[in-house]
């Protein structure tokens, strides 16, 4: 009975009805858009650390963290390559043997970091392919050839097709010398790396370096990126007492704690957001039920207790955020959706800040249904919570007062 | 007339206290939690601006060209002293500071680091941008002798040494030569500016032209311009002047910061957007639910005759008492949580990494500025005259005998 | 091979004739030559085992060496030539001649525990410390020296065991600023050369934790102070002239 | 006060058209106390409120001494009202926020009638009406008897030349409605206001001088 009559009342007053839940409705979208956006940028730093080189998880010997040098490599690549093989939640993984040498063209003599990558696998899990600007991506057959960095390549003055000499100490500490001839240059975005590494096929250097089956760490991505966390504690379990896995959170320690501090400033927006959405709903509760009070008190004096009203007022408004909060989330469930889709694009972004890793003029943003629901969800908290004021307050009201209200 | 429908207001507002309240209360704290949310990032980002100013850029600074691009004191500037005698007199320039700075291997018994040393005139940093308030342990001093050394607080933390401790510093002269120098630690640096905190060592300036072999000689002469408002035109003034140089504003040195500055605007910017957006809407339901709440005692006071404008005005009367009520509390509290911010910082010791991996202090501290509460003011303004035109119209519209026989309600 | 005595051995001319000093000084003009040429080997022991490297060096004073490499045959026809604080590498395979930056300076040479910057740093550096007699025996001293506080020294002390009749140390202990032994290094197998007494045998030991295997052992195969050396070896054309 | 071929027409041209009122004819004196009476529907509410200038009529005129009302602007209308014409509606009159003191008041007011002026004839309305204990009372707190006293006393404080009253006595009990009809009428003869009513209660027609009766928006019986 007080739910038909709910549903009665609602439809009665479609004006206010209608007010609330728009207003309900949109912030629900609002929000959802909003968390999207920033979770989109955040999901853009990740992957643009993550993924343009260091990848989402390392195995490594144990100490090579702290002290990267021939003491503390993987000895038999062999046996991790083997032990990842078996590891079904292991899409993709590619070793990496990392060294310190001297690259040098004529006059110029920089010191840099050289890569031994297999440019097949890596290409399918690192943007190193992508991010070429001018020349040829690696292959698995090359031997002379070097892949390198844009700014690193300004330092040395060369370009494509130039010839440069490596040096650097091979594994048994002898001189590792070799000319290459470079084949692509590459741009990430990230300074640092643009400016200090060089790759090669590890197939050549590792002749040259003597590294024949070694490796610095072996990167390895997962079929589910977002349960690295899960998957590097499994894989620790079943490594060998020696090697240790390490999760992006933990190669990239300063970037996950710039990007809590992000959301920490996020949250504190949406607190604010919040605060603001929390009145606004309890405001138009309360007026709803009071442009309804001698409406009210004649449901009291015809007999209807305040638990009557209490559970009727409860209905009606829950009916309302329900619909509008579920509506909302739909609303904005799709404008996400959208926009991930066919992201918001501004025209010379990645032109203008193309210096600092702004590698696409669009602006992310991240579908998730998982959160979409969590924010739905909040809202609808928010909504029910609003609810109680605006009731007991029109609950205190006597009869005869509620009756004669103008 | 305006006085009665003021007071029309005024008691339409005491008496539905609670909501008016509700209303006040919307705006204030989202009003306070916006200034808080601006300030903040304004603290940030200015602090970074600040910093960096002060530590290296100040708003000018002046390089021999080639210099930004090579990094090597074969491209210095020769005998600064007429440049030198053109500051002292200029009445532009507060503060210059002249710097020779060479990149080098800093090292100790058991480790070595890249690193640049840098030769100033402590009292010339001191005046230029406080440059003793970065001290974070030791003193501000480089020793009778000129043979100790301040050292950024990162570096310092990397190659684990403290004050007392010796550093040799080993860089090419100006004749190629690969020289060799050290010193004591008397004071660590911390500035908030990575460059100076992870990677930089300051030594006197006449040790340092000693040591590159290079006497009368700078890198970069940095500027501080008494006017703000001028920096342009003294650059564009001081780029004709000083044809052989490079003149460069701390924004063309510091891109990155100005692209966070814009950022951070932007987020302020849609912050406020979204927020009194949805403040829109609150006060647009309040005044239309209660103009729809009232629209009988609207109709009998226009059928007994009251002029509409009567109306409008105490409609525009009670959002506006809302919305300055609202902004005022809102102000001061927004401003009670700036200033503690501002002089107490808030403690993000928990996040430290994160926030100096980016150049930050762990404890921020917010700005406090005027343009923000009249910022503020404007956005309340304007929410409330967009969130009251709606209801307006709806009352212009009505047909008061209607509604008095009942036909609406 | 000079420099790398020097930069073992700390002279002291210029100070006052305490007892200290007088000891360090006759050390100093024991080890130092004119010209100096030596075919030696050195053994690198580390994580990864131990293996040799056989070289001859060829110096004038304290400021001009040109090594070459012998061995592994890998390595065979590397040379090394430093003039003053400066030095450059040749690499036969590539043909080309590299000047060693200043930001390798600090890199290991060729695997061992000596650094670049071991191998360039002048012997001027002696007058870089301050000596003290410790204690004396009829045939040996020990001697303590700080460095001077202008001196672009990383140690904090150094502690040498001197044989007052041959002239030659027989230990250092190098120390950091904070005190803390950071190496060690011994000398024996002394043997006369001409007018001057060399020990045959010298063995780097580092002691930072992460070390604690490695060491770096120099056998001298073949000494001679006094044959001149031409000049042609202290040239950048040295390099490839005398690789092979 | 005239009413010239007063015609009024709800949904012209429609299937929903009502004739509400038909070629009305009427003419009124000063100092009347009438009543428009008649069935739901007969137009009877309609006519008091062309009459009163809310509502226009489809055809016709309405002319007040030598003014023609009909010919006003919405605006020189309002204006008429404030200036001329005293409503009593049927309940809820009062504006809730003020107190009755400041209802009877509030025309007065709009009118700039100065404060002394205000409140004695406030003391004057609230004698005859018996509100004098109610004075600072919000609407909300009285009985609706006293809220349409207190209505009244606003409609006739400003002294215009017309009262009308659009069934006042429709909510009040019956001791109630003969109470607000007995100072109704004695003010109509202390003051000489013409009161004009839209009514069907029985009381109201008793107490009224002359009465209109409407049918089918025609006037059928004038006594």
């Amino acid at each position: 009975m007080l739910y038909s009559l709910a549903i009665k009342n609602i439809l009665a007053s479609k004006s206010r009805t209608l007010t609330i839940f728009l207003l309900s409705m949109f912030a629900t979208a609002f929000f959802i858009v909003y968390v999207a956006f920033t979770n989109g940028s955040h999901e853009q730093m990740i992957k643009s650390s993550v993924e343009i080189y260091t990848g989402y998880a390392h195995i490594n010997a144990k100490g090579y963290q702290e002290e990267s040098d021939y003491d503390h490599l993987i000895e038999d690549a062999g046996q991790i390559e083997t032990f990842l093989n078996q590891k079904p939640f292991v899409s993709n993984f590619s070793p990496r043997f990392e060294t310190y040498a001297l690259l040098s063209q004529k006059e110029k003599t920089v010191g840099s970091m050289i890569t031994g990558i297999i440019p097949s696998r890596e290409s399918s899990f690192s943007h190193l392919k992508s991010s070429l600007v001018k020349g040829s991506y690696l292959e698995d057959n090359d031997t002379r050839a070097i892949y390198i960095g844009s700014d690193l390549a300004k330092r040395l003055s060369i370009d494509v097709g130039d010839e440069i000499a490596m040096i650097s100490s091979s594994l048994d500490y002898s001189t590792a010398a070799d000319l290459f001839k470079v084949k692509g240059i590459f741009k990430t975005g990230l300074f640092d790396f643009d400016s200090s590494s060089a790759f090669v096929n590890k197939t050549y250097l590792d002749s040259v370096m003597m590294s024949e089956n070694k490796a610095s760490y072996f990167v390895v991505s997962f079929i589910d990126n977002k349960a690295a966390d899960h998957y590097v504690e499994t894989l620790n379990n079943d490594l060998p007492q020696n090697y240790e896995a390490l999760s992006w959170k933990t190669l990239l320690f300063d970037l996950v704690q710039l990007i809590q501090v992000d959301s920490l400033f996020g949250y504190i927006s949406i607190s604010v957001f919040f605060v603001v959405i929390f009145f606004v709903i309890m405001i138009f509760n309360y007026v709803n039920i009071y442009a309804r009070v001698r409406q009210i008190g004649l449901l009291r004096a015809l007999g209807f207790t305040p638990k009557d009203i209490r559970v009727l007022l409860f209905n009606e408004l829950l009916i309302i955020a329900l619909l509008s909060v579920s509506f909302g989330a739909i609303v904005g469930a799709v404008i996400t959706y959208y926009l991930e889709i066919y992201p918001i694009t501004i025209s010379g972004l990645a032109e203008t800040y193309k210096e600092y890793g702004i590698i696409s003029d669009t602006i992310p943003t991240h579908f998730d249904t998982f959160t979409i629901i969590w924010n739905a969800l909040s809202i609808f908290i928010l909504n029910i919570s609003s609810m109680f004021y605006p009731i007991y307050k029109i609950n205190k009201l006597s009869v005869t007062e509620a009756m004669r209200y103008v | 007339m305006y006085k009665i429908a003021f007071d029309l207001a005024w008691k339409s507002l005491i008496r539905r206290k609670t909501r008016t309240l509700m209303v006040i209360m919307m705006i204030a704290l989202s009003l306070s939690g916006l200034l808080f949310l601006q300030g903040l990032y304004d603290g940030m980002v200015s602090h970074m601006i600040n910093t960096s100013i002060r530590s290296d850029s100040g708003e000018i600074s002046l390089y021999a060209k080639q210099y930004r691009l090579e990094k090597t004191i074969d491209y210095h500037i020769d005998d600064p002293r007429a440049i030198k005698a053109y500051l002292h007199q200029s009445k532009e320039i507060d503060a210059y500071a002249i710097r020779l700075s060479g990149e080098g291997l800093v090292a100790t018994a058991h480790k070595s680091l890249g690193a640049t040393l840098k030769g100033v005139r402590l009292e010339d940093e001191r005046r230029f941008g406080d440059f003793d308030t970065f001290l974070f342990q030791g003193k501000f001093d480089f020793g009778p002798k000129k043979q100790e050394a301040l050292i950024g607080f990162k570096l310092a933390e990397k190659l684990k040494v403290t004050t007392g401790n010796r550093l040799v510093f080993t860089a090419q002269d100006a004749s190629g030569e690969i020289n060799a120098i050290s010193f004591r630690i008397s004071g660590i640096i911390k500035s908030g500016n990575l460059a100076v905190d992870e990677g930089s060592v300051f030594v006197s300036i006449e040790t340092m032209e000693q040591f590159l072999a290079l006497p009368n000689s700078a890198t970069q002469i940095a500027l501080r311009i008494k006017d703000k408002s001028q920096v342009n035109s003294i650059q564009s003034m001081l780029q004709k002047k000083f044809s052989t140089l490079d003149v460069l504003r701390w924004d063309e040195l510091y891109p990155l910061l100005i692209e966070m500055r814009d950022m951070m605007d932007i987020f302020n910017w849609l912050s406020y957007a979204i927020v009194f957006a949805v403040a829109a809407l609150g006060i647009f339901g309040v005044i239309l639910m209660s103009i729809l709440e009232r629209m009988r005692e609207f109709s009998i006071m226009m059928a007994i005759g009251t002029p509409y404008k009567n109306i409008r005005y105490q409609v525009i009367s009670e959002a506006f008492i809302m919305a300055i009520a609202g902004y005022i509390i809102g102000a001061i509290l927004g401003l009670g949580f700036l200033v503690y911010t501002a002089s107490s910082g808030i403690d993000l010791r928990y996040y430290q990494a994160g926030l100096e991996s980016f150049g930050l202090n762990a404890i921020l501290y917010a700005d406090i500025r005027y343009h923000y509460f009249f910022q503020a003011f404007a956005s309340v303004f304007f929410a409330t005259s967009l969130s009251i035109l709606w209801p307006l119209h709806v009352l212009k519209k009505i047909k008061p005998i209607e509604i008095i026989q009942g036909k609406m309600l | 091979m000079r420099y790398l005595l020097s930069f073992i051995i700390i002279l002291s001319s210029f100070l006052y004739g305490s007892e200290a000093d007088d000891i360090i000084k006759a050390v100093e003009d024991n080890l130092r030559g004119d010209f100096m040429y030596a075919k030696m080997r050195m053994i690198v022991t580390g994580q990864r085992g131990e293996r040799t490297i056989e070289m001859e060096s060829w110096s004038q004073g304290d400021t001009k060496s040109f090594i070459k490499i012998l061995y592994p045959k890998k390595d065979r026809g590397i040379t090394f030539l430093k003039l003053d604080t400066q030095m450059w590498q040749y690499v036969p395979k590539i043909e080309r001649t590299i000047k060693i930056p200043p930001s390798m300076m600090l890199q290991s040479w060729m695997g061992s525990d000596f650094t670049n910057d071991d191998m360039v740093k002048e012997s001027s550096m002696i007058k870089d410390y301050n000596a003290r007699l410790i204690s004396k025996t009829a045939s040996s001293a020990t001697i303590e020296l700080l460095p001077k506080p202008n001196a672009a020294v990383v140690w904090g002390k150094i502690i040498v065991d001197v044989d007052i009749s041959n002239k030659v140390p027989t230990k250092e202990i190098y120390y950091d600023d904070q005190m803390q032994k950071v190496r060690i290094m011994t000398f024996s197998n002394i043997q006369r050369h001409g007018s001057h007494n060399l020990p045959m045998i010298m063995e780097l030991k580092p002691l930072d934790a992460e070390k604690k295997k490695n060491s770096t052992k120099i056998i001298f195969e073949k000494v001679n102070y006094d044959t001149p050396i031409d000049a042609s070896y202290f040239s950048k054309n040295a390099l490839k002239r005398y690789s092979n | 006060m005239k009413l010239t071929h007063i015609s009024k027409i709800f949904f012209p041209n429609s299937l929903k058209e009502v004739k509400a009122l038909v070629d009305i004819n009427l003419t009124f004196e000063d100092g009347e106390f009438t009543t428009l009476s008649g069935e739901s529907g007969s137009g009877k509410t309609t006519l008091l409120n062309i009459i009163g200038g809310l509502e226009r009529p489809t055809s016709g005129s309405v002319f007040i001494d030598e003014l023609e009302l009909t010919a006003l602007s919405d605006k020189q209308m309002a204006d008429y009202r404030l200036r001329h014409i005293g409503f009593v509606f049927q309940a809820y009159n009062l504006i809730s926020v003020l107190t009755v003191r400041e209802n009877i008041g509030f025309i007065m007011k709009l009118l700039r009638y100065d404060e002394a002026k205000i409140n004695k004839r406030i003391d004057e309305l609230s004698g005859i009406l018996q509100i004098e204990d109610i004075l600072d009372k919000l609407p909300g707190q009285i009985s609706g008897g006293q809220q349409q006293r207190v209505a009244v006393a606003r409609a006739v404080a400003s002294r215009p030349k017309l009262i009308l009253a659009d069934e006042p006595t429709a909510n009040l009990d019956s001791k109630n409605g003969e109470r607000l009809m007995k100072m109704l009428r004695s003010l109509n003869e202390k003051e000489h206001v013409t009161v004009i009513f839209a009514s069907h209660d029985r009381y109201v027609l008793e107490q009224s001088k002359r009465i209109i009766v409407l049918e089918d928006g025609a006037v059928i019986e004038d006594r």
